[in-house]
């Protein structure tokens, strides 16, 4: 059955809101208009207002909210628009969700799922096209996700219900539209949500990504195949807690590795990663770890200079290339 | 408080009409020329609310400041930067009025204090508030003019910008656009309190409500809170009750409202209501209609050719304007 | 409105006045042990308030739900942790009620449903809200306490909470402790509206005031918001007016008010008026008040000795409790 | 002359307040309480309410108008009491004041300094006690300071002033009491805003800190020293652009460096130097650069738990005598 990305997370909520009726949604413009990139549509139909609610415009207000709901039992899935607006929720999410456990001394907990669209590549200029990602994956008592797949899609939210700490689950602004074949049993799609997944195998070099950045990755090992490259690539998935075994079982295999990020590249979360390589794989490295992240500007607008700024197949075939010597 | 209308002279009605006409035409453009994928991103129509921006900032002066919303082609036309810079912006090319960087959303222009351009609901207040207290910090008597839309007051950027402004009698004019929906949220299942002036007022602000369909009525009440402003009596509070006839953005399907409810407020519309009420009284021939309108969108087509014929900026440039070249 | 005297009888008389004693002997204490170094980080005191917290929370059930401040010894007090955990989590210690993590700021009780302890200004009005939905999407009668001081009334946090609360009807009890200032910060320097019923009641949410140095009127004024609330009737808010008597904190200098201001309010002080009016009632002699004191003094001092008889937990379990045990 | 960590960021704001009158101080409590921690105390008496200014509890709020206050031709210091509360202001920060200039191709630009203080070490747990230097750091469009001497506390404020573009600057509430000698001209005090500065000449390794870091890295050199061992220690100073160049000319000698810093270790600042470290002094390296940061667990409030959390001195000198193999 072909089934886009956006189809498979709204199959995975609906499925929750069926299953359990401490599962509700809760976000702007969930409902009536049927989210903002129709993640949510016909749910308000199956459901109800109660359980498929809109918000007025006060991302910090109803973040706590589903945080103070979490806490009273319910089961909430909180939507916040983008990334992009979460700035101002993020109080609420490092001083009340991700702290109330440990502040409580373990007495509380906070099982919330807040999804958010992130990154950029349609042209939305600075304020709509952040990539925050490796700031969640920073806070200590919060789980980070990052469906690249429509399996993923589909299976993440499950897990993160059940995960009895607050997760962030973000969706990629450039996947909504990707479709393919998913089985329709579940078993197509179950998941964990603490190991990373090697995509590609491959000898030459690990090519590391996540989220908006796997395709391209992707797409530039192909390439490198062509040219004799095989490539490794790995799809971080959960970026908190990060599976650095994983990374780094691949590579002691390869000896090289690029980092892809669509976050800018001071700070971002491809310099934990590289950390992480430095701690457990010095020895084992041929090559520094060659980083492919978005420049570092506020994102433009126009079109050439956007693809410019992002992280691009091109380049990742070019850093892989100087790492190997091949320029 | 009575608002009746003001008896304008040809001229300068004729003057209301034509801005609000370059307004839609040059709108409409926009829609054409992103379905043609010239203009893309987010893109945000103003049809229906023309009245609103012409009406209103004709009102402040050279010297005043402007803030806006992601919804500001009307703003930023009325404010004086010019069609052929708004629409080169939009087409995302070098000679835009921000060249190129910030599109559709983001129209800028510092020489005539038009300060953007926001794609944060709310996020245009607190700049507002430190706009006009740098006027009175420096004892200078220009005022700063803020629209945003009435999905924006249910943040907590509206409470604080309100509240700062007020605490402090800063020439701020909140200049709220209700046109009665933020995306697909009506009013009332977003705000306890729908009456958005008992809202204003709640702050010791003072608040005046204008009918946003009608141009002379936007104008009469923006100039009658400016007048109390000028005279030094801090900040003040409009609502523009109004209607935007086309989809949030190019991506809305308009599921959460009816297409009777639509066509009842287009019955309304500023231009046709306006340019009826001109001829009634004998200020207007169709002809002097057509002739403006042809006008105005001879300016958009322009517009459109110099958009189009604009260079990009040279990706070598990508990290310009980042921070300033010289190194502090 | 009126909120006249009502004839309680001796026991529960008493019973408050011991309750306002307790307090103030809990803090008399904390603020001791701070000076000896034994409590450190950030110490709030309640003193000169307790009448609100003694007077308000007998008014919950024991299904509700309490958020707090930093403030927040007298509610988790009052609330019925256990004296002996909350001296213990002051001086951080693993027997403290939140196992000396959160210390003074982070008292909590989860089998009290009471959610803390929240040091960030207006941080807990969304959670009550979130608590409330919970609530009334579990049709569950309970309802939600929430404290915080006339600072946060400031915040962006209030009014998106009191929208959200007043649009769907939540049951959230808004429990403003107006004690006139944010540290240093006068009500009237902060707000430009410094009636903060009035401001509640722009939300739609009906509000009541409370003579915060009177426990009576402030049991009285909660029931009777209460009641309305408990009737279905969403959230309502209540400004209890009150006079810290101490510092801010234990780093304030207090440059910010005169002394001759606070010792007017001290002859207010809630304890001494209550124990004089029930003396002059012929509900309380001096014996009696002197052995309610006794006890209260007694119950501190156990409980100092308990906090430091208490273990710390050993640095082996510093990670616990940041997540789960289990994977998911 | 004696002077404190705290007299000198007052004297510096003093100056600054006395010579521009387009200078304005602004936040919560900075004038009659007296400033929070004391920095700003005397300020008002000396210069007005106007310009020493008393906000409410509205960091969103007045954060932007320093924002639209610089926009409008004043010189603002915004005074977020803490980087905790900064959380609520981050939206007007990075959408807004790191923005402008780029998405107005140019032709704005946010002269506005943001002072705030960060930090953990006095037992105020977990939601005042963060250091997300490191997230600010991230953010194109920003110039982010941390001093952590007597001088740059001194010296810092006039140079971020002349700055063009906002400047974050970062107080560590460990050093307000800090006292030293600083000699009365300004010669003793003026600073550039780009450069990191060794503060300690060593061979055997390098050791790098910023704000309240430095200390402790430079208590633990003088430990290693007793054993013989020679640590460099450089000071970063400016956390956004980072001075790579200083960097790498360091650890090029030592061949081996550690990373001291106070955010929780995972997506911390310290990462992002390590990737620097291993892109441009990879093959210079003699064993990978080690990490000393906070433990990963919200700030607890007992002591022995939170000097437990925190990078201490003893750590610094273990994982100096890891990396040369002397454990
Ligand atoms: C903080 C924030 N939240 C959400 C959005 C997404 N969004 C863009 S426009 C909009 C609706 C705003 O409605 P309103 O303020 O009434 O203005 P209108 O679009 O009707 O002119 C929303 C929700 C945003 N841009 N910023
Ligand atoms: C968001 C935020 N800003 C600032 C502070 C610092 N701070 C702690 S308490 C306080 C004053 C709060 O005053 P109020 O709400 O009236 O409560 P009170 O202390 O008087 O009980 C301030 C400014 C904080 N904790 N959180
Ligand atoms: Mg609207
Ligand atoms: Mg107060």
């Amino acid at each position: 059955m072909k089934i886009s990305y956006r189809e498979a997370l709204r199959e995975a909520l609906r499925d929750a809101l069926a299953s359990d009726p401490r599962v509700f949604l809760m976000g702007e413009d969930v409902g009536r208009y049927g989210g903002s990139y129709a993640v949510s549509k016909g749910l308000l139909e199956a459901f109800g207002p109660e359980r498929v609610r809109d918000t007025p415009l006060s991302e910090l207000g109803f973040v706590g909210a589903g945080v103070g709901a979490a806490l009273g039992g319910m089961r909430p899935i909180v939507e916040v628009m983008t990334v992009n607006f979460s700035l101002l929720a993020m109080d609420q999410i490092v001083n009340g969700a991700a702290a109330l456990r440990h502040m409580s001394g373990g007495q509380l907990h906070v099982p919330l799922v807040i999804r958010m669209a992130t990154g950029a590549g349609r042209q939305l200029a600075a304020q709509h096209s952040h990539s925050f990602e490796g700031w969640y994956a920073h806070v200590p008592g919060l789980r980070v996700l990052a469906p690249a797949t429509i399996a993923d899609a589909r299976g993440m939210l499950e897990p993160a219900l059940a995960c009895p700490d607050p997760v962030i689950l973000f969706e990629h602004v450039r996947l909504y539209n990707l479709e393919g074949e998913l089985g329709d049993d579940p078993s197509a799609w179950r998941c964990d949500i603490r190991s990373a997944a090697m995509r590609r195998a491959g000898d030459a070099v690990t090519i590391i990504a996540y989220g908006g950045g796997l395709l391209r990755a992707l797409e530039a090992a192909d390439q490198l195949a062509g040219e004799g490259i095989e490539a490794e690539v790995i799809d971080l998935r959960v970026l908190r807690p990060l599976d650095t075994p994983t990374l780094l079982g691949s590579v002691r295999k390869t000896h090289r590795a690029v980092v892809v990020d669509e976050g800018w590249k001071s700070g971002s979360l491809s310099a934990e990663i590289v950390a992480r390589l430095m701690e457990g794989a010095f020895y084992d490295l041929d090559a520094p770890v060659g980083r492919v992240c978005s420049e570092e500007v506020p994102m433009p607008y126009a079109l050439p200079l956007e693809e410019a700024a992002l992280p691009q197949p091109g380049k990742i075939v070019a850093a892989v290339r100087t790492l190997l010597g091949k320029t | 408080m009575s608002l009746g209308p003001v008896p304008y002279d040809k001229t300068s009605s004729q003057a209301l009409l034509a801005d609000m006409l370059r307004i839609r035409r040059l709108e409409e453009a926009a829609a054409e020329w992103y379905g043609a994928g010239k203009i893309r991103g987010y893109l945000h129509l103003y049809i229906g609310e023309e009245a609103v921006a012409a009406g209103a900032m004709p009102c402040f002066h050279e010297g005043d400041d402007v803030v806006a919303t992601y919804r500001e082609h009307g703003h930023a036309l009325m404010r004086g930067v010019p069609m052929n810079a708004i629409m080169a912006e939009m087409f995302g090319k070098a000679l835009g009025c921000s060249r190129g960087r910030g599109g559709s959303m983001h129209l800028f222009d510092a020489g005539r204090r038009f300060f953007g351009g926001n794609a944060i609901v709310g996020g245009g207040l607190p700049l507002a508030v430190g706009l006009a207290l740098a006027a009175q910090l420096q004892h200078e008597a220009r005022v700063v003019a803020c629209f945003f839309g009435e999905g924006a007051v249910a943040e907590g950027a509206f409470h604080e910008s309100m509240n700062l402004a007020a605490l402090w009698k800063l020439p701020v004019l909140f200049c709220c656009e209700n046109n009665l929906y933020a995306m697909g949220t009506a009013l009332a299942r977003s705000e306890s309190q729908t009456d958005l002036c008992v809202k204003a007022e709640s702050y010791q602000v003072p608040a005046l409500r204008a009918d946003g369909m009608d141009v002379v009525s936007v104008r009469e009440t923006t100039q009658q809170a400016l007048a109390r402003m000028r005279a030094g009596g801090g900040p003040a509070f409009v609502e523009y009750r109004t209607y935007r006839f086309r989809a949030h953005s190019m991506f809305d399907p308009e599921l959460y409202r009816d297409r009777k409810e639509v066509e009842a407020w287009k019955e309304r519309g500023p231009i046709h209501t306006f340019s009826a009420r001109l001829k009634a009284e004998g200020k207007l021939t169709e002809e002097e209609f057509l002739a403006l309108d042809a006008r105005a969108m001879a300016e958009v087509a322009a517009a459109v050719a110099f958009a189009d014929a604009a260079p990009f900026e040279p990706v070598s440039e990508l990290g310009r304007d980042v921070v300033a070249q010289e190194e502090p």
